[in-house]
């Protein structure tokens, strides 16, 4: 490598090094002359932090880091911050929007069959892996969400695509919108059985478990085992 | 349906052989679709092959059981009940007309969707928290370099930063929205000077009432703007300004200007 | 270098580059096995981690320690910017530009219930979150401030509708107080207000705002101190 370049690897590796929450592309660049300098450089330290160094360069959504490598982390439990354990809620959020991104509250909410607690966002939120991204064109505009940047440096992805079965969750359908519970309780006649014919239903719901009932669960449960 | 004693050893026995999971408490649950896949979990077999309609009367059994037990049940647990009522009574249907037949197979099939869904994404949670995640398994660089202090100063705020100010702002203008709530009445000061203008213009006696302005629009507006009104014209015979007259008890109340204009 | 070694450099040097503190021999020699092992290493790293590289290790009283190097440190101390969080007041008044623009200063110290401290304004200029947008059509023409493209690029936004209206906020749990009917004729305004391209009330902005009126409206805030 000649002087120059090896001149402007020292300041990329200096500037990542010393900034340890990421650098964007934008700024390294402002750093270097040309675009054959910034393809040079990067290549240069990409090779320079690979498996050979207990540091790795990443890159993920146009940001650069140095995180140390996976496979000496062992010797790094000194070092481990206590974790903040995430809700089922929050984790079952997080989840759904980085799988469906981008998605909307309501969405989140269908998939969970259940409304999402006040402040479950805002955790994500404020941890910086989610953002609000762009309006869905639907009635209502709804405001969609997605993983952030952040989210892919905590979790050490370098691309959504990388997200662990995605392709195996995309071929089973589960990821497309779809006939769902609630869909089915809109239809028209359903809907009247829910909610004119409440009482009834009531009724039947106290008349249906009986003895019989659960000796059919359990014939059932035999069979399964 | 026996007596209870009989009841409760059946369930007693069912739990202890750990096939229904009948006193667990509602709280624990995310919701009704949460507790469908509890459920679905004990029939221990791929969920794409999950058998409705027992999965169906085992949630009822729950649901029947906590009600009996006088737990507070949610709304949505009950709803989602009355659903897989009425789909239990449809697949129990011995000779459903076709058409029906088929809205059958729809509402399994959104049930078995939706449980394979939430289950996918319950997964996935899980796969994420096990990648080697920053601070657990990966670690930034810990020294930040203490660059000599230049003037160029950056300043950097994060979209959460923007909102919860926002939010923050917009509350508190509920707060005040809410405690300054003082109507605005007419006030003597106003009247006087009102007044004063109008009667150079009047000629002889008129009601008081005439000199009431426009556009008031509510009871009290009204209210207040007479009783501002009269005591202006109280001011202004004190000051030599204007005579009043009232003819007789809860008369009308007439005005004069002290001095003749043409 | 053989295998083994490499092994060991590679636990060092990351642990010496997430600790948040000096490493010191004492806590290096218990990741290595022998004496030899720690010479081979150390040696090995001090040779990476050299005049070939934009960041030294360096050892002083018996700690280790990665420092960037300091020619380098020279040349990025004049592009490297000192962050700062955004103040209170300033994440306010740009939240209000944000949501309510356009919007003259009296309407945010309006909105903010105290007028602007010198120097607010300035600084979201100066990041070029916002911007002048022409005038208000009402007595004294006052200039109207808007949100900039760089204010969308810094936080993520597509575009200016891409923010969360006040219902979304009190669903993500940012937004505290009680929900009384003002809630929702507020949302009504502010939705009103960002969706309206509010340009009928605004002249063109290159003919009307001079370097100098903004100048002024600075100055204001200066009066204001």
């Amino acid at each position: 490598m000649d002087q120059t370049n090896l001149h402007y690897c020292r300041i990329i590796e200096a500037l990542i090094f010393a900034s340890p929450d990421s650098v964007t592309d934008k700024i390294i660049r402002q750093h270097l002359p040309d675009d054959a300098t910034y393809d040079a450089v990067m290549e240069q330290l990409l090779n320079r932090y690979s498996e050979n160094s207990g540091i790795n360069l990443i890159k993920f959504d146009g940001n650069w880091a140095m995180r140390t490598a996976v496979d000496v982390a062992e010797h790094l439990k000194t070092i481990r911050e206590s974790e903040k354990t995430l809700s089922r809620a929050a984790l079952e959020t997080l989840a759904i929007i980085a799988y469906h991104q981008p998605v909307t509250r309501a969405e989140i909410e269908e998939i969970r069959g259940v409304s999402i607690s006040k402040g479950t966002l805002d955790i994500l939120l404020e941890m910086g892996w989610v953002r609000p991204k762009g309006r869905r064109r639907t009635p209502g505009r709804p405001i969609t969400w997605a993983t952030s940047a952040g989210f892919l440096d905590h979790f050490g992805l370098s691309q959504i695509t990388d997200l662990p079965g995605l392709d195996e969750l995309k071929k089973t359908g589960l990821l497309t919108a779809g006939q769902t519970i609630s869909d089915v309780m809109r239809a028209d006649d359903l809907s009247h059985a829910v909610t004119d014919d409440n009482d009834e239903d009531q009724l039947e719901l106290d008349e249906l478990i009986t003895e019989d009932d659960i000796a059919i669960d359990m014939a059932d449960e035999a069979e399964d085992e | 349906m026996n007596d209870s004693f009989d009841d409760d050893l059946t369930v007693a026995e069912a739990r202890q052989a750990g096939q229904l999971s009948l006193f667990l408490v509602l709280d624990g649950y995310e919701g009704p679709i949460d507790l469908l896949l509890d459920l679905a979990r004990d029939q221990k077999i791929d969920l794409t092959q999950i058998a409705i309609l027992p999965l169906a009367e085992q949630y009822l059994a729950y649901i029947n059981n906590a009600r009996e037990l006088d737990i507070e049940v949610a709304a949505d647990y009950l709803v989602m009940a009355a659903w897989l009522a009425y789909l239990k009574s449809r697949l129990l249907l011995p000779d459903p007309e076709p058409e029906e037949q088929m809205e059958t197979l729809d509402m399994a099939e959104a049930l078995r969707r939706q449980l394979l869904q939430l289950e996918a994404m319950r997964k996935a949670g899980k796969e994420l928290m096990a990648l080697p995640r920053l601070g657990v398994t990966r670690f930034k660089g810990a020294h930040q370099e203490q660059f000599n202090p230049v003037n160029v100063v950056s300043h950097t705020a994060t979209l959460f930063d923007l909102l919860q100010a926002y939010g923050q702002i917009a509350s508190r203008e509920e707060a005040s929205t809410l405690t300054i709530s003082a109507s605005h009445l007419y006030s003597v000061e106003e009247a006087v000077a009102r007044l004063g203008d109008l009667i150079k213009y009047a000629k002889g006696w008129n009601n008081l009432l005439s000199f009431l302005p426009p556009n008031l629009k509510t009871e009290l507006d009204h209210r207040s703007a007479i009783a501002s009104h009269f005591t202006a014209t109280l001011e202004m015979v004190r000051d030599g300004q204007a005579q009043l007259r009232q003819d007789n008890q809860f008369g009308p109340i007439y005005l004069a200007s002290t001095e003749e204009h043409i």
